[in-house]
């Protein structure tokens, strides 16, 4: 845990969300809060709706019922692009980088919503238009020496091992300089150096740029390690929520990840 | 840039390796023996080629050899213009050209202008193109759609008993939804109004192999005739729609593009007694036994299947190469005989063609196709069509005299057309009083 | 050793950020276009090259460049597959057309440009079933605009301003008092233009507008995630794509072939310039260029090959079956490249370029 | 109403002629994900086959099945020469693998039988029902009957090869999962050979009947531009989509030539099954058959 950081008032609240696909029940009735700058896991065995929950709460998923309060305003559902545009970013479970670009264009498309230039201006690569482009390119260096990918920067993503693949998607995500990043298993199928980068990356992001981070992790060392607090979720019901310690205590969770039959 | 080159050094070198000799006219033939259309285009340049070999194995031109080199267009635009760019300076230049195909002439109209190279157009294209003072290098030759629309509604009111007869009458005009089907509606909308009967108009969709919608609204109109105008697959499937839907085979009048062999044999039993427009009368002719003894004995024929020869296409061919080489020929009285023309010299022979009947008597085809004589004013010659009937077997002439419509009424709109043409091209027509 | 880029250092970005940041391409792209804008002309002026190399090869491979690149911006960039771009074309030709006939004094140039204008309107309208299809029933439903607009223009006699023919006949084209009316000049017009065009489109694709299509295109998901709005996306590589499909087509119209009907833009045109985009490299503009080289002069070369063969040889094959030889050798070709390389001639190229940095390594 | 009705029924019958050229790319596209745009090649070829080995003196019953040995071999072969190398790539590079073959089938079955059109009699009457035309004054085609029963016949047949037999079986196997059908031991090219191999016998069947119906010439590719709007309604991956898309397709695009038609020009039947199917789509992006497809990430 570092010191620097001060974790602020709630900004995001989810109030008895629920969501349906046809018949199926994937969330039912969920309710927790995001406070500014802290570390906010989600966990629970697979197909408990973790993914469901980050893609209700940036607009990929509306939920049938329940009520999303953001920096105070309330949401039926929320929009991806009116999501994206208030800083929320992520990455994804299955990688969803754009295979066919670099490394370097993939980060560049992260600071699209901060690009002012039209097609037109584009097109002729003139005046604003590349000043814009080199400004957006500063960034994004930054972001790759961040991330210590500086030298597969002109490498297609495609051609990257999973690994690095989920390093640039985490640079694509803090490229948008998001105020609330939301990361889903950031760490599948990474071996333990590679893990260890990755919640460094995660911390120092959280610490250097106070980004308040909702995580979805199955490496429980790594969640009671980094997170603040953590909420338990089971076939689309929350079953706990608390500190690490608290929660790890719980003996629904403890049954849970048991299998204990219910 | 490479495959540039590499294309470019083997044309090249394959127009190197023909190199030019003297007493040698060349034709381009610009054919197609591959695609929808290839069985016309076989037949046509088939009987082209013949003739000329025709020509060759009697000596030539007073001692000048045809030659010729063949491209394959696959109907297409832009490999058509290819060709023609390809060949047009081959071997001493080339004679002039035919495409057989609207798109191509199209692409070559503004070029063989500029090349002075004059292009034929035997039975398509712009119908205005006769009028030789705004198209010099184009040559319609014998008959132009318009004056086929013409002929039509000749026949079709002698018929009657007389056009004033059609008053009343119902005519269905099934046409190919493109340019070409919408090119006779200002004539057919001119008699409609004149002599009274009721024109309907029924688009068929390219390529036009489903035709039940518009038969079965023919079935319900039940109009006295139908005329054909279509292209390619269309034909055979509207003969077999309409034989389906119980429509006589004998009140349908068909463009001359539906009117070979090629377009009725797929159709079976269903096209016997149907009628159409041709500008050849069908029937073997001294010319052809001449081209089956001297051409094809040597082993020098081109078509394939011999039953073809004097096939409606071949025929077309045989006929056009009659008319080239009765340009050169007339070149020739003027600038020479037994030398070899350049392209503009035979552009004179084109527009001072005289083909009459002692001429085609000559020739061995009296008869078998109708008189030709051209002027700077008129590029078209003739201006007469023939119809003919298939009678499951063969295609037999209907009319034993050539008909002709109302070529003064035709003349005045090829005249208005080529006018606004002129007008929107910024040409200055020529001056005919002042054309040798 | 000819061709590497070690030594040769980026000190800022703008100097890393250019189209051929490696040397020896740019050495490369300026001698290819000092051979098309000079050496070409030279040759020509010195009786080298005929007036055929210009208007039956030059031109066309040009002007149908830039209708594969067009294509390839919807297609290769965006991953829009259309069957349309025929149609495209055709409303670029003849909208231009009316332009310059119905408003006198219209320069040729903005003539072009409003013509593409009109094409970006039509591929807007009919790219909105973008939104809601995919993949091959979205190329299916391409068809619609291909047969829609044909049969527009043959119906509406005022798109050809009444002609009885149903065609239009290009205008001259003319520019400051000059008339660009022989082989060579329309070459060095059409060749102008494409150019412009080429660089415009790359520098699209390596700003942001292009990584929005690339990134519709690879993951529209991810793409709107990251605030890319797929709608405008999509609606923005239509209307580009139809602008250079339009401009294309009044190219062809006017510094090609003249005198077009709408039938000269028919569905095999629209599937030609597909195949010069698949042939040459999804997703690249080299490749535009290559597939329509590929495309356009290979029937050619096959044709003159063949011919060739048979007079050497002394065999007259019957001319069905020689022209029937040349339809299966270029489809068998075609499956050959594909098979040798799936992801076109551009990658053909990049490959060999990788090899030459490492030469005479292997690895 | 007459009227009407005899518009409806021989857009019907037209429609199940759709089917029959759209049921060949359905049975590709369902086990191996290729868009086989060759599928109207393979028709021409077939048709040109058999119409060019009866005017050689064969009888239809010979020349019929020796043609579907040829078919056969074609797909076979095409499976192992085009597609197997292809294997795994990306779905629009298959789809101009087909284009190339396309052209190589074209130029093949011209350089063996030349470019003349031909007619091909089946031996079946293409002349309306006289009964019904006395009774009712309505025309149907003899002819059309019999090629909806042929129609109708051949759907069983693959119907019942895809239900009942092992091979079958493995097919549809394939369609629904290729990993799963591996992991059960299924040679996956062994069941695209024979895909193939069906596909041919399909493009035979509606060869003869188009063949016979329009005459054998190049323009039977054509067929193919009628069978798309049928794929896109009924989906590229369903059996009965394409027979009621063919449907669907066949009676409007007729209704709306004869009723919509006149007010616009006519001529309209080129592009209104496109964009009906188009606007079908729109509404229901899965299609007819097709089922509701949730967006993953």
């Amino acid at each position: 845990m570092s010191e620097g950081r001060q974790i602020g008032e709630v900004i995001l609240d989810l109030k008895n969300i629920s969501l349906r696909f046809g018949g199926v029940k994937a969330l039912t009735d969920i309710s927790f809060d995001v406070r500014e700058h802290e570390i906010r896991a989600i966990i629970g065995p697979n197909g408990a709706g973790k993914s469901s929950m980050l893609n209700v709460i940036n607009g990929v998923y509306r939920p049938q019922e329940g009520d999303i309060v953001f920096r105070g305003q309330h949401h039926r559902d929320m929009d991806t692009y009116e999501a994206a545009k208030a800083g929320i970013a992520r990455t994804f479970q299955n990688i969803a980088l754009f295979k066919g670009m670099t490394v370097l264009d993939n980060i560049m498309t992260g600071r699209n919503l901060k690009m002012k230039s039209n097609f037109l201006l584009d097109a002729l690569y003139w005046g604003p238009a590349q000043r814009e482009e080199i400004e957006h390119r500063k960034k994004v260096e930054e972001i790759i020496d961040f991330l210590e990918i500086q030298h597969i920067r002109k490498t297609p993503v495609g051609r990257l091992p999973y690994g690095l693949q989920k390093r640039v998607e985490l640079g694509r995500a803090l490229a948008a300089e998001p105020s609330i990043l939301l990361l889903d298993e950031p760490m599948a199928g990474m071996n333990v150096e590679e893990k260890q980068d990755m919640c460094r990356f995660i911390l120092d992001v959280n610490d250097q740029f106070g980004t308040t981070i909702v995580l979805i992790e199955h490496d429980m060392g790594v969640v009671m390690d980094i997170s603040d607090r953590v909420v338990v979720l089971d076939y689309g019901k929350k079953i706990a929520d608390g500190t690490p310690d608290a929660v790890r205590a719980n003996q629904d969770v403890i049954d849970a990840y048991l299998g204990v039959a219910h | 840039m490479k495959f540039v080159q590499k294309a470019m050094v083997a044309a090249a070198f394959a127009t190197a390796a023909l190199s030019v000799s003297a007493q040698e006219q060349f034709f381009p033939v610009l054919s197609y023996r591959v695609g929808p259309y290839a069985a016309g285009g076989s037949g046509f340049f088939g009987g082209v080629i013949d003739y000329l070999s025709l020509i060759n194995a009697q000596g030539g031109i007073n001692g000048v050899k045809m030659v010729w080199e063949e491209c394959e267009t696959e109907y297409n635009a832009t490999r058509g213009v290819e060709c023609y760019e390809r060949l047009k300076k081959v071997r001493g230049g080339a004679t002039m050209v035919e495409p057989l195909s609207t798109g191509i002439a199209y692409g070559l109209l503004d070029r063989v202008a500029q090349d002075k190279i004059p292009m034929t157009t035997l039975g398509y294209g712009r119908s205005d193109a006769a009028d030789g003072r705004v198209f010099p290098f184009v040559f319609p030759l014998i008959t132009s759609y318009w004056n086929q629309a013409a002929g039509m509604m000749k026949y079709l009111g002698d018929k009657e008993g007389g056009l004033d007869k059609l008053k009343g009458k119902k005519i269905v005009h099934l046409y190919h939804d493109s340019a070409y089907g919408k090119e006779p509606f200002a004539v057919f909308e001119a008699y409609a109004k004149q002599y009274g009967f009721e024109l309907v108009k029924l688009a068929v969709p390219h390529p036009g192999n489903e035709q039940q919608s518009q038969w079965l609204q023919i079935r319900q109109a039940k109009p006295d005739y139908v005329i054909l105008w279509g292209w390619g697959v269309m034909n055979a499937t509207a003969l077999k729609t309409a034989q389906r839907n119980g429509y006589p085979s004998e009140k349908i009048l068909g463009v001359w593009w539906a009117g070979s062999e090629e377009d009725v044999i797929p159709a079976g039993s269903a096209a016997k007694g149907y009628t159409t427009m041709t500008f050849n009368t069908p029937g073997n002719y001294p010319l052809l036994d001449e081209i089956k003894k001297k051409v094809y004995a040597a082993g020098k024929g081109n078509l394939e299947d011999k039953s073809r020869i004097g096939s409606t296409y071949h025929m077309r061919g045989v006929t056009a190469a009659i008319l080239w080489v009765e340009a050169v020929r007339k070149a020739q009285e003027k600038h020479g005989k037994g030398k070899v023309m350049t392209s503009e010299q035979v552009r004179w022979g084109f527009e001072n063609l005289n083909v009459d009947e002692a001429r085609l008597k000559a020739l061995g085809a009296l008869g078998m196709m109708p008189p030709v004589k051209t002027t700077c004013l008129d590029h078209e010659g003739s201006g007469a069509v023939k119809v003919q009937r298939w009678d499951g077997k063969a295609w037999k002439a209907v009319t034993p005299n050539w008909v002709v419509g109302d070529k003064a009424m035709i003349r005045k709109m090829q005249e208005e057309s080529a006018a606004k043409y002129a007008a929107e091209k910024k040409i200055t027509p020529r001056d005919c009083s002042k054309e040798g | 050793m000819l061709y590497r880029e070690a030594g040769q250092f980026k000190a800022t970005y703008a100097e890393d950020s250019q189209i051929f940041p490696i040397r020896q391409d740019k050495i490369g792209i300026v001698l290819i276009l000092a051979v098309a804008f000079v050496g070409i002309p030279l040759m020509s002026v010195a009786g080298f090259l005929s007036d055929y190399s210009f208007t039956a090869i030059l031109t066309p491979f040009l002007i149908f460049s830039l209708a594969a690149l067009g294509l390839n911006i919807l297609t290769g960039y965006a991953g829009q597959l259309s069957l349309g771009t025929a149609a495209f074309m055709a409303v670029g030709a003849f909208a231009s057309y009316n332009f310059m006939l119905r408003i006198e004094g219209m320069p040729i140039l903005v003539a072009f440009i409003l013509g593409g204008l009109c094409a970006a309107a039509v591929g807007i309208v009919f790219g909105l079933p973008s939104l809601r299809i995919r993949g091959f029933y979205l190329a299916a439903a391409t068809l619609a605009t291909q047969f829609f607009i044909v049969w527009c223009l043959t119906k509406v006699g005022w798109f050809t301003n009444y002609s009885s023919s149903g065609v239009i006949t290009a205008q001259k084209i003319e520019m400051l008092g000059y008339t660009f009316d022989t082989a060579f000049s329309k070459y060095l017009f059409v060749l102008s233009v494409v150019c412009a065009m080429a660089l415009l489109a790359k520098n699209m694709v390596r700003t942001n507008i292009g990584r929005s299509w690339m990134a519709i295109r690879d993951m529209d998901m991810a793409a709107e995630v990251i605030g890319f709005r797929p709608m405008r996306t999509k609606l923005m590589a239509f209307a580009v794509s139809s602008f250079y499909c339009g401009v294309a087509g009044a190219l062809f119209a006017y510094a090609y072939l003249g005198t077009v009907e709408p039938e000269g833009f028919n569905l095999d045109l629209s599937f030609r310039i597909l195949f010069m985009v698949i042939i040459g490299g999804v997703g690249s503009i080299l490749g535009s260029f290559f597939g329509s080289a590929f495309i356009v002069l290979l029937p050619i070369f096959l044709n003159v090959l063949i011919h060739f063969l048979e007079s050497s040889a002394g065999i007259n094959l019957p001319s069905g079956i020689s022209s029937s030889i040349e339809l299966m050798v270029f489809g068998a070709l075609i499956i050959f490249f594909l098979i040798v390389e799936p992801h076109g001639l551009a990658r053909l190229w990049q490959i060999g370029k990788e090899k030459l940095r490492l030469w005479p390594f292997p690895h | 109403m007459q009227f009407f009705l005899e518009v409806l029924l021989g857009g019907l019958l037209s429609g199940v002629m759709y089917a029959l050229v759209a049921l060949g790319y359905v049975l590709i596209y369902k086990a191996s994900g290729v868009f086989n745009f060759a599928q109207g090649a393979m028709v021409f070829f077939a048709a040109l086959t058999t119409a060019g080995l009866v005017d050689a003196g064969l009888s239809l019953w010979l020349a019929a099945p020796l043609t579907m040995v040829a078919m056969v071999a074609l797909g076979l072969l095409t499976e192992k020469i085009v597609l197997r190398p292809l294997v795994a790539q990306h779905e629009i590079t298959l789809f101009m693998a087909t284009i190339g073959l396309t052209f190589f089938v074209e130029g093949l079955a011209q350089a063996i039988w030349g470019a003349n059109v031909r007619s091909l009699d089946l031996g079946i009457e293409d002349v309306p029902l006289e009964w019904l035309l006395e009774n009712a004054n309505i025309a149907i085609s003899q002819f059309d009957l019999v090629a909806s029963g042929i129609a109708a016949a051949l759907v069983t047949m693959l119907a019942i090869f895809f239900s009942k037999t092992k091979i079958g079986r493995a097919l549809r196997a394939v369609a629904d999962d290729h990993q799963a059908a591996l992991s059960i031991g299924i040679p996956l090219q062994h069941i695209w050979g024979i895909v193939w191999g069906v596909a041919g016998f399909v493009a035979l069947v509606a060869g003869l009947l188009w063949g016979s119906r329009n005459g054998v010439q190049f323009a039977l590719t054509f067929v193919a531009l009628k069978a798309l709007p049928v794929l896109i309604l009924g989906g590229f991956t369903s059996v009965p989509g394409a027979i009621v898309g063919g449907l669907i397709i066949g009676a409007s695009e007729k209704l709306a030539e004869v009723y919509l038609g006149p007010l616009v020009g006519g001529g309209i039947e080129g592009w209104f099954p496109y964009v009906l199917a188009l606007l079908f789509l729109l509404v229901r992006p899965e299609g007819l058959f097709g089922e509701k497809i949730i967006r993953r990430i």
